[in-house]
This record gives C-alpha cells, structure tokens and sequence, in this order.
C-alpha cells in the first residue's frame, strides 16, 4: 500500500517545525530521510505514527487502501523505550503482549531468532538496565522486526552500533523487511545510500522536503560503488548547505 | 548477625529511652508507665491480650486486602476515565477530610457492632492513600512507553495494565506501605467506636479503668503487629520492583578503585 | 426465650451490677429472656442505636433522656439502674480548692455528655459565679489524670463511685461536690431506655422483675454478688478499682428498678428547660413509664 | 465556563445522593439529618461554625507545615545516613503503629490542652505519610543523575540537594497530597481528647446533645476546608514539577490525525 | 600528567567484562575506544571515573602527578543525562551549580557561549524533553565542555548528530580540550582517525585492548588523507576479525 501524508504541519507551542509539508511513501519501498539535527525528522515520524501528543498538528493520511493508517505503523524510537520491568525477550514480545492473548510457542519463538540475529541470544532473561547502549539499541530494533506491519518507521535504528554490527544488522533488516514500505531517519548518508530506494533530505526553518535522490541497484549496495560514491558527495554538499 | 542483633538492639534501646523518658518527665504512673511494668503486664496478660490481637489482626489484614484493592481500582478508573476523574477527584478528597469516626454511627446502622464495621473502618481509612499514591504513579507514566504501546496496538485496557501499572508499581509500594502503617490505627479506631473484643477495646476498656499498663502492652503487641505487617509489604514492594536502582545501597561509594 | 439485646452505656462496670448479676444468677432466664449485653465506647451511642431500631433497649443518663426527647428521638424511660446522681466535681483533697466558690477563674475538665455546663452552671450560681468565670475544658477519657496532673483544677462528670476511688488507688485522693447538694435538682443517673414503637412489649416488665431480684440479692449477699459480678469477665473485672467502686455502688441501686417518681422527672426536666438546654418540658408520661 | 460550573455540579450532586441515601436507607434524622436540615443549621450557626473553624484551621495549617518539614527532614537524614536509616527506619514505623489516639493523654500532659497539643496531633499524623513518600522518592533516584553529579564533584549535600530532592519531588507531591487529606482528621483527633475549641469540640459536643444536624454542618466545613486545603497543595505540587508529562491529559487521543 | 589504569578487571555479576587490562592515557593526548557493541567500552569508562557501583572492580590507577583521579574527570555518558527539571542553561552549568556557590556571571557567559557553539543558543531556557534527540547530545557535551578537567571521557559524544553538525562539534571539542587528556569512546573509525592521537580497540571475552595505532599528523585530520584511509582498512580488517 502507497501512503500519502499531505500538507502537513506541527508545531510545538508556537515554534512551527514544518508545514505544509508532502511526503509519498511507495509501498515495498525503502524511503530514508536525511537532515539537520533539530530540524524535526523525528517530529515528522511522530505525527505519521499518530503519536505526537503535545504538538499542533494538520495535515492528512492517505493510504491507497482507503483504510486509516492508525494501527499498521511500526514505531522504533530515537530513545529505544525499553520497559524496565520486561525481561530482554519480554521487551520483543511486547506487541504480542499487549494484545492480551497468550504467548503462542511460534511467537515466543520467532522472538528468540529475532534476539540471535541482533546477536543477543544469551541476554534473554537480562533486564534492560543490565545491557549496554548499543544492545538496548539491538533489542529495541528486534521488538521492531518483530511487529508484523505494513508500514516500519525507524529513528535512527544503527546510531549506537559499531560498524561490523552495524552492517550485520543493515543486512538483517533489508532481508526482512524485504516487502515492507520503510520510511528510516539517519544521519549517515552512506546508510541511506546502502539500504535505501529513495533518499530525502529534510531542510530549513520550517522544513521542507527536497527532491527524492533514487540511486539504481538492488540493496543492501556495496558502498564503494561509484554511484553510491557520487551520491553521497552530492548529499554530503546538500546538507552542508544551509547550515547557518 | 548484625542483621539479627540489630532489632534487638533497636527493641532495647527504645525501651531504655522510654525508661529515662519516665524519669526525667516524673511522668504519673497512670499517664505513662514505665517498660518494665508493662512488660510485666504483658506476660501476666499475655493470653488476654492474644485473644484481643487476633481479633485485631484479622480486621487489620481484612481492611488492608478490601482498602488495597477498592483503591488500586479507583486509580484505574481515574486514570482511565478522564471525565470520571474530573467529577470523582473532589469527591474522594471530600470523603477522605470526613473523619470516620462521625460516620461511625451510620457505619453501626449499617454494618452493625461486629466484624464489618471494623473491617469498613480500617477500608476507609486506608482507601484514600492507596487511591492517592495509584492514581499518581499512574498518571506519571513517562509519555514514551504510552506511544510505544499505541503504536504496538495497545488497547486502553492493555495500555493500562501493562504499561501504567507496572510503571506505577513503585509509588504503589510506597502508598502500600503508608497504608500498612495506617490500617491498624483504622481497626483500633473501629474498635473505639464500638466492639467488644480486639486491642482497641481493650486499650479504651483499660484505659478507662485506669489500668494504663495493660492499655500500654496493648499497645506494644500492637506495634509489634504493625512493624512486622509493615516489613512484611516493604519486602513484597521490593520484590515487585526489581529493576528500581535503590540507589541508597551504592550510594557514596565512589572510592572503591 | 425472648431475645434481648441490650446495649450498656460504657464498658462493663460495677455500676452495671444488677444486669451482670441477672445475666450470671439466671434471673433473665428464669424470665424467658435471653439478653445479651453489648459495651460500646461512646456513650451518646446506645440510645441513638435504640432510636433507630438497631437494639432493645439501652442503658442512658436521665439528663441526657430530656435532651434525646426534646431533640425528637422516639425513647421512653421504662427503667432505672441507679436511683441516684453519680456525676460530682471532683478536685484534688488537698488542693487549693475547698469550696466551689474558689473555681473562680479556674479551669474545670469535663467529659463531653452535653450537660455538664448546665449542672456546672447551677452549681456555680449557688455561689456567686457565672459560667464566664470559668474555663471549660473537654479531656474527654481522661478525668482523673488530668486532675490529678494539675492540668485542669477541677473535674465535672466524674462519678463520685469510681474517678474518686481510682484517684485514691493512685495516691492523689480527690474531694467529690456532690451535684444534688450543690443547687441541682436529684435524678436517676443510670436508665433504661426503648424504642416508643416497642413501649407496650412484655419483656420490659420482665427486665424489670429480674433486675429487681438481683438487686435484693445484691443488698444481701453482697459479697457473694461480688464473686459472681467478676464471674463474668474473670480476667478483666476483678480489679481493686472495680472492689472498691462496687462496694461504693451498692447503696445506689434502684431498689425498685420499674418505680417512676414523675414529679422528679417534672423538676428536672424544668431544669433542663430553665438552662437552655431544652426547648419544652412535655408530660413526664410522654417519655417515661412504668411498664 | 465548564470549570467554575462542574464543582457547583458535584456538590449539588453529592446533596442529591445525601438526600436519596437518607430516603432509601430511612436513616433516623438523628443518626443521619438530610441536606437541608443540615443546610438549614450551618446557615443559622455560621457565626459559631466560623469561630471554631478558624481554630481548627490554624491547627491544620500549622500540623501541616511542621509535620511536611519534620518528614522532609528526617527523610533527607534517612537516605543521607545508611546506618542511621538502618536504625531509624523500624523506629518510624512502630511510632506510627501507635496510634495517636493513645499517646494523646500523654501529649496533653506535656503540652496542655491549648493549640500546641493539636498542632503536635496533625503533626504527628502527616509525618509518617510524608516521611514514607519522601524518603521512597529520594531513595530512587536514577543511578544515572547521581554518577553524573559524582563526577561533578557534588558533595553530598548537593547531590541531596540538587538531584535527589528535585528527582523526588514528584513523590514528594504525592505525599503532600496524602498529608494534606489526612491532617484535618489530626486536629479533629486532637480536639476530641482535649479541648475547649474547634471543629472537633463542636462536634463532640453537638454529637452529645443529639445535635446531629449541627455535628454534620460542623462536618460540612470540614470537608470545605479540607477540600480547600487539597487543592491549593494539588497546584502547589503541579507547578513544582512542571517536567512531568501528567499524561493522563493527553492520554488517548491518537486519532489526532 | 599521564594516566595509567594497571591491572584492572571488572564484572557485572559474575560475568567477568575483562580482567588484568592495563591503559595509558598520556598527557595532553586524545585517545580513541573502538569496539564492538557490548564488549565493555562504557565499563571502561565508568571504572576509569569511578562510578561502576554495582559491578566489581579491581585494579590500579595511577596519576603522574601522584594525587588521585577521583573528582579529575569530565564524564559525558552513553546517555545524555540531562536533568528533567533544568532548563538547558542549568543544566550546562550543572558543575558550576553543584559546587554550591552563586553562578558568577563569567560562568553564565560561558555557558552561554558553549550553548552558542553547539547551536542552541537560542534554547537555552528550553526544558529538556523539548529537544531533540540530538539537540540534547549537544546540550550534554556542552556540559561536559563546560567541566574543567585534566581527563575528559566521552562515550560516543558525536552519535546522534547528522554529519555537518559532527564536523562541526568535532573541530569544537578538538579546539576547547587541545591541551587536556580526552579518552573517547566511539563507532566510527574515521571520526577516531580524524581526531585522536592513539587509537585503541577493545575486543575479545574477557576484552583485551589492541596496540595503538598512532596516526601522523596534527588533528583535525583530513579523512581522504591517505595515510588515514589506509588505517581505515585496518581498523575496520580488525573490527571484523573477532565477530562470531
Ligand atoms: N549494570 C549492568 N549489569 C549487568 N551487566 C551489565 C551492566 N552494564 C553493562 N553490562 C554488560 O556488560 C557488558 C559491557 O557493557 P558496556 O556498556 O561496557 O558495553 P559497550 O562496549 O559500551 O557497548 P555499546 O557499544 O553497545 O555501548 C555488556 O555485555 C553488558 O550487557
Ligand atoms: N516535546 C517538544 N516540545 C517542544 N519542542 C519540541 C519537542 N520535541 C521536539 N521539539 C523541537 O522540535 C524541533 C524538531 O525536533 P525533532 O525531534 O523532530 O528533531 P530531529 O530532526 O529528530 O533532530 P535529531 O536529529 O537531533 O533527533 C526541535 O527544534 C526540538 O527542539
Ligand atoms: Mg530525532
Ligand atoms: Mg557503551
């Protein structure tokens, strides 16, 4: 399903992040966006998961299917919002959790490969205060994967990930969030070229969205690739623009 | 070992005080007598006052299972409801300013002078810190674990009770324990009103003989009832919240490299 | 038997002895009646409980009958337990004060009951003081301590049978003003009140019959009424106190428990009217029978 | 518009119930009067309501202040002194397992049947609730801010000071709400035992002349006070902690879009 | 004055993150922790500024100058810690505020200066859950540059932030703690390349530390210099090497 957000806008108390602001997500696509830290990527996140409380918001949501999208967004936070009192595997479970019904084995199941894949098969049982920055960021990641949604939005999902790690999970993810529409927040453009389809850049007091960069190739791509090189010099020099 | 000694120690030396405390107030022997005597009175009445503990006790527990749960349920519902709270809030502080003892007639009228009553006492007063410490721990949900849970499809119900309440688990330790620490001032106090056993008789019926040293070993297995109910839900409250820092424990170590 | 749930005004006592000795000698039995005996805390309780239906009868104060009836409460007097005033002003015996005149500017502590100012008031009068000229303060259980502590100088509705021995046992002897020599009008202390929907019951004359002989037994064996006054509740009754204030209560019983002398619930009644603490003084017979 | 109308919707609601408990129930006008005889009363009395509230006021607020400050205190020496709370903490407790009721004979020898004795009654009845909240505030802080200020080179004082009591003032609040619902029934306590003033001597005494309608007016004023009372500290608590999400507020809204 | 941790081990409930780790830290140098995810970089850190409370720790460490590390060190953690109820300015000033004294209007100033350089001048009287999630990464360096201290540790000071504002606060920090000695944790091998003196990787279980790798040249280095693209390969050839 195609996801279509429309003028849209948000401001928190009198500050206006965006407005008027048009967004097209294809679906089975993998959109990245790009952009200045402060400049309200996240805030744009919240407002299409439905979830940006405190602010002033206009704008609609238009799905080819004529259904809301309320309900069919995965949501992977800046902060990974793991829930203290859950053990590690709990946390992933939460989406099965919270629907009330019992655990079946399956999922309880595809949970543990979940944690093996992000590489924290044996801190199952672990709380979360017990892990380290970038095995929360993991867990959060797999409780993520796990959620079986249309639409997956991810703020910035690698940021706390050494590099080897980090390419593992890129893999990971693209491989199974092969036929999903993907909408990721990162600020390295290299990310965004290796895993992307199209590649926006979020700019400006209020922001706007620029022309969507699609580099060619199937993902993940090799990030010695000349395009990918190119790309990224021309990303490199658009976002270096408008800093003040 | 020094864990054991330690209450010991503790028992002892409030004795010891209580004692200088009588001396040095030339404190009358009917206002505030001396340990020893009423640990004398203590073991010559012993049966007599375990007979009256029990009755207590069993008020105690009761008041505290009906208040716990009555205010862990208003909580939910004022947090649930918006517009319930905004009607109910005034109306629970209201209730809780009415001292129990001016409705203890009407409570007599309706429960009559036995069991109930005492039990309805120590629920009331006791219901309002539950509800208070609840309803704030639950309203002091951190925003993000409630748009995780929206996201994640959450029901209200869900969202309420595996988001809010394991989030709110410790102010409810703390409001339990406050509770604990109330809920045998609310039987004794059921029992001033009307009853004819428990500690709370006993203490008024002696008091009014003027046989202060058994009101004041009353007293005392009152207080012990109460200090081991109280460290009893502390250990329960601790247990609930296993990821809470407790940050007393570590906390100005600093130099241990 | 008929059941009989009788409600008494404060935990058991020597003044409760005619009912204890009933209740342990069988004469309620020999009645067919079976009573249980209730103790509440408040006393200002008993009669609104009867009021309402909750009990049988219950044991009041005659002062505070006139104020149950004039404030609307359906009670009727059926019974007396103590045909005198207990209620004194009690100081310390070897205080500053020897006669009420020296309450002046004084404190006097007192048991909220409701009438305590109207007797105080009538006893002052008597000697030259009004009400202002002293300060009322409520110490509610704690007559005798606050007394003997010097923190009030004086003490209204203190019972001249108990506070006076328990201040003795304590080594602090007390000085009793009794209240029918001081200017008020003589009362019964102890009654027994029903519920008017229930005055024509025969189980009141029934009450009264056994309380009657337990009284006669009472005035003969005393001691042997004592041994089965402390039957009752062995563990919490037999105390020196209680020996003391039983042999003091003796003398007090109503010797016929049914008997109404109206022309002295007349008086005080007016009494009551003349202090301001009723509105009316209606017919003795409106309230108070002899069933 | 709907804020000033809604506390005027409760009260006259709550009458409505008084009123139809009173029919159902056929309560006895002298074990519980209806809404309007008592209405009737508090208007006619209102001179003499007033004199006695005032004193009963001054007592609350006075209970309140020091019992919030004694709490506050001994909860900062509680969590700043590891041994002194291992001792400390089982004394807390059997104090407030006494109940007040009894010590009260003993506070009026000390302290005399004047203001000071119900001051010490409300005092003594909000400190455990305030120390309890405080101290379980303080205690859990999140470890993070406290290794953060250690490597700042915060004295213990400042790490008390500036990250512990400002991290626990949310339980703080809760606490004082507590507090505050619970002080009005120290006074009235106090009053009952001994006084010649007060809300609670009105009471008492209107209670022993069968003057139920005007025990209720008197009981009326309290709970006015007392609801007051908790809504003054409830914005003081608010604007304390202006960080916190009170997420209740926006709670559900999720269709915003 | 140099720094030397000797002989250190450290376990979370016994389970040993490593033992008998021997660091130095000259004088004056800026060194950099590469290191996959969970494999003890932050303990490090938290041992080195003495707040590992809960684990067990053992060894020595030793100031050049004799006097103890404790209370010498700057700390800016894996989170941002800012505290909830400061404004951005307080809590910038948090070091100055903790010591008890009246803020002197020079610190102020500085703090407002620092404020500046992150970008954030104009959100200094901002409460923190109103930022960014990388707007407080900046206020937390801010912080940290704020503190005047011989040893700064930073974990992953840069993580949060899109490339241009990295730069930025990267040529910040080099300038602001030129002549202090910086230990910092980071992901990206260019960033350490870019900015350290030595360059450490911390691998292995129980972890052990690689030799150094001691780039040429002044900081801030070019990142298409040769020489630090060559050590690129390696860094990454050896972050590769341990995955399982
Ligand atoms: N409080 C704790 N209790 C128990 N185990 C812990 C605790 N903190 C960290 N650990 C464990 O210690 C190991 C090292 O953690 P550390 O935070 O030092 O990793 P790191 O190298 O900083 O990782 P990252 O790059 O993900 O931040 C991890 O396996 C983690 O699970
Ligand atoms: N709850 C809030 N209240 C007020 N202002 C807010 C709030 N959340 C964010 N803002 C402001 O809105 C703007 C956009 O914030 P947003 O979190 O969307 O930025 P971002 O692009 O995600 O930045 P970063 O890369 O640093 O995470 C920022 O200037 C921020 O200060
Ligand atoms: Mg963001
Ligand atoms: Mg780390």
């Amino acid at each position: 399903m195609d996801i279509r957000l429309e003028q849209a806008s948000l401001h928190w108390q009198h500050h206006c992040v965006f407005s008027e602001l048009n967004l097209e997500l294809p679906e089975g696509q993998w959109t990245s966006i790009l952009g200045q830290s402060g400049v309200g990527k996240s805030s744009l996140l919240q407002l299409l998961c439905g979830i940006a409380d405190d602010a002033d918001i206009k704008g609609r949501i238009l799905c080819s299917d004529g259904l809301p999208l309320q309900g069919r967004v995965a949501w992977m936070a800046q902060q990974d919002l793991l829930l203290p009192w859950l053990s590690v595997l709990d946390n992933v479970l939460l989406a099965a959790r919270l629907q009330g019904n019992r655990l079946s084995p399956g999922e309880v199941e595809r949970a543990r490969y979940l944690l093996s894949q992000v590489q924290l098969a044996d801190r199952a049982e672990a709380r979360p205060d017990q892990l380290s920055g970038g095995q929360r960021q993991r867990v959060a990641l797999a409780r993520t994967l796990f959620q079986d949604q249309p639409l997956v939005c991810m703020d910035e999902p690698f940021s706390a990930l050494d590099a080897i790690t980090r390419l593992k999970l890129q893999d990971l993810a693209v491989q199974l969030l092969a036929d999903r529409t993907v909408l990721m927040i990162t600020h390295d453009p290299l990310e965004a070229l290796r895993l992307s389809d199209r590649i926006l850049v979020l700019q400006g007091h209020p922001a706007r969205l620029s022309e969507a960069i699609e580099p060619s190739g199937s993902v993940p791509r090799a990030i010695d690739a000349p395009e990918v090189l190119h790309h990224q010099a021309r990303l490199l020099k658009q976002l270096a623009q408008e800093t003040i | 070992m020094m864990r054991l000694l330690r209450p010991l120690i503790i028992t002892l030396g409030l004795l010891v005080i209580w004692q200088l405390v009588v001396w040095l107030t030339h404190a009358p022997r009917f206002i505030l007598p001396g340990p020893l005597l009423v640990l004398e009175t203590l073991f010559s009445q012993f049966p007599l006052l375990m007979k009256h503990a029990a009755v207590t006790l069993v008020e105690i527990l009761l008041g505290l299972l009906l208040g716990t749960l009555l205010g862990l349920m208003s909580a939910l519902s004022l947090v649930t409801w918006g517009s319930l709270r905004r009607w109910l809030l005034p109306v629970l502080v209201v209730s809780q300013a009415i001292p129990v003892f001016a409705l203890a007639p009407v409570l007599m009228l309706w429960l009559g002078y036995g069991m109930a009553s005492k039990v309805a006492m120590a629920t009331l007063i006791i219901y309002f810190p539950v509800t208070a410490a609840c309803f704030d721990g639950l309203r002091q949900t951190p925003a993000g674990y409630l748009q995780l849970a929206r996201t994640l499809g959450a029901s209200r119900r869900a969202q309420l009770l595996q988001i809010r309440l394991p989030a709110a688990l410790p102010a409810f330790g703390s409001g339990l324990r406050v509770a604990t620490s109330v809920a045998p001032i609310g039987a004794v106090v059921g029992e001033w009103v009307g009853s004819s056993t428990g500690l709370g008789y006993l203490m008024l019926n002696a008091n009014a003989r003027m046989q202060v040293d058994l009101m004041f070993a009353a007293l005392l297995v009152l207080a012990v009832m109460a200090l081991a109910l109280y460290f009893s839900v502390n250990l329960i409250a601790r247990r609930l919240t296993p990821w809470l820092s407790e940050s007393t424990s570590s906390n100005f170590r600093g130099n241990s490299i | 038997a008929d059941k009989v749930e009788l409600l008494l005004d404060w935990f058991i006592n020597p003044d409760h002895g005619p009912l204890i000795i009933a209740q342990q000698k069988g004469y309620f039995a020999e009645q067919g009646l079976d009573v249980s005996l209730v103790e509440p805390a408040d006393p200002s309780m008993p009669p609104k409980l009867v009021a309402a239906g909750q009990a049988d009868m219950a044991i009041s104060y005659q002062p505070q009958l006139h104020l149950q009836v004039d404030q609307g409460l359906p009670l009727t007097r059926v019974g007396t337990l103590v045909a005198t005033p207990l209620n004194s002003l009690v100081v310390l015996k070897d205080g500053p004060i020897k006669s009420i005149a020296d309450l002046k500017g004084k404190k006097v502590g007192f048991s909220v009951s409701g009438f305590e100012d109207a007797l105080l008031s009538a006893m002052l009068h008597k000697h030259g003081l009004k009400n202002d000229d002293i300060e009322l303060v409520n110490v509610n259980w704690s007559l005798s301590p606050s007394v003997i502590s010097g923190q009030v100088d004086a003490v209204i509705g203190a019972f001249r049978n108990f506070e006076l021995n328990q201040m003795d046992i304590e080594g602090h002897p007390g000085r009793a003003f009794f209240v029918e020599e001081e200017g008020v009008p003589a009362y019964d202390e102890l009654i027994l009140v029903v519920n008017n929907a229930q005055l024509n019951d025969d189980r009141w004359p029934r009450v009264m019959t056994a309380l009657e002989q337990a009284t006669q037994y009472i005035v003969n064996h005393p001691e042997a009424a004592w041994a089965t006054f402390i039957s009752y509740k062995p563990d919490e009754l037999n105390t020196e106190l209680n020996r003391r204030a039983w042999r003091d209560t003796l003398t007090r019983f109503a010797l016929r428990p049914a008997a109404l002398d109206a022309g002295r619930y007349q008086r005080f009644g007016a009494f009551m009217q003349a202090q301001g603490l009723t509105k009316a003084n209606p017919a003795v017979a409106t309230y108070a029978i002899s069933p």
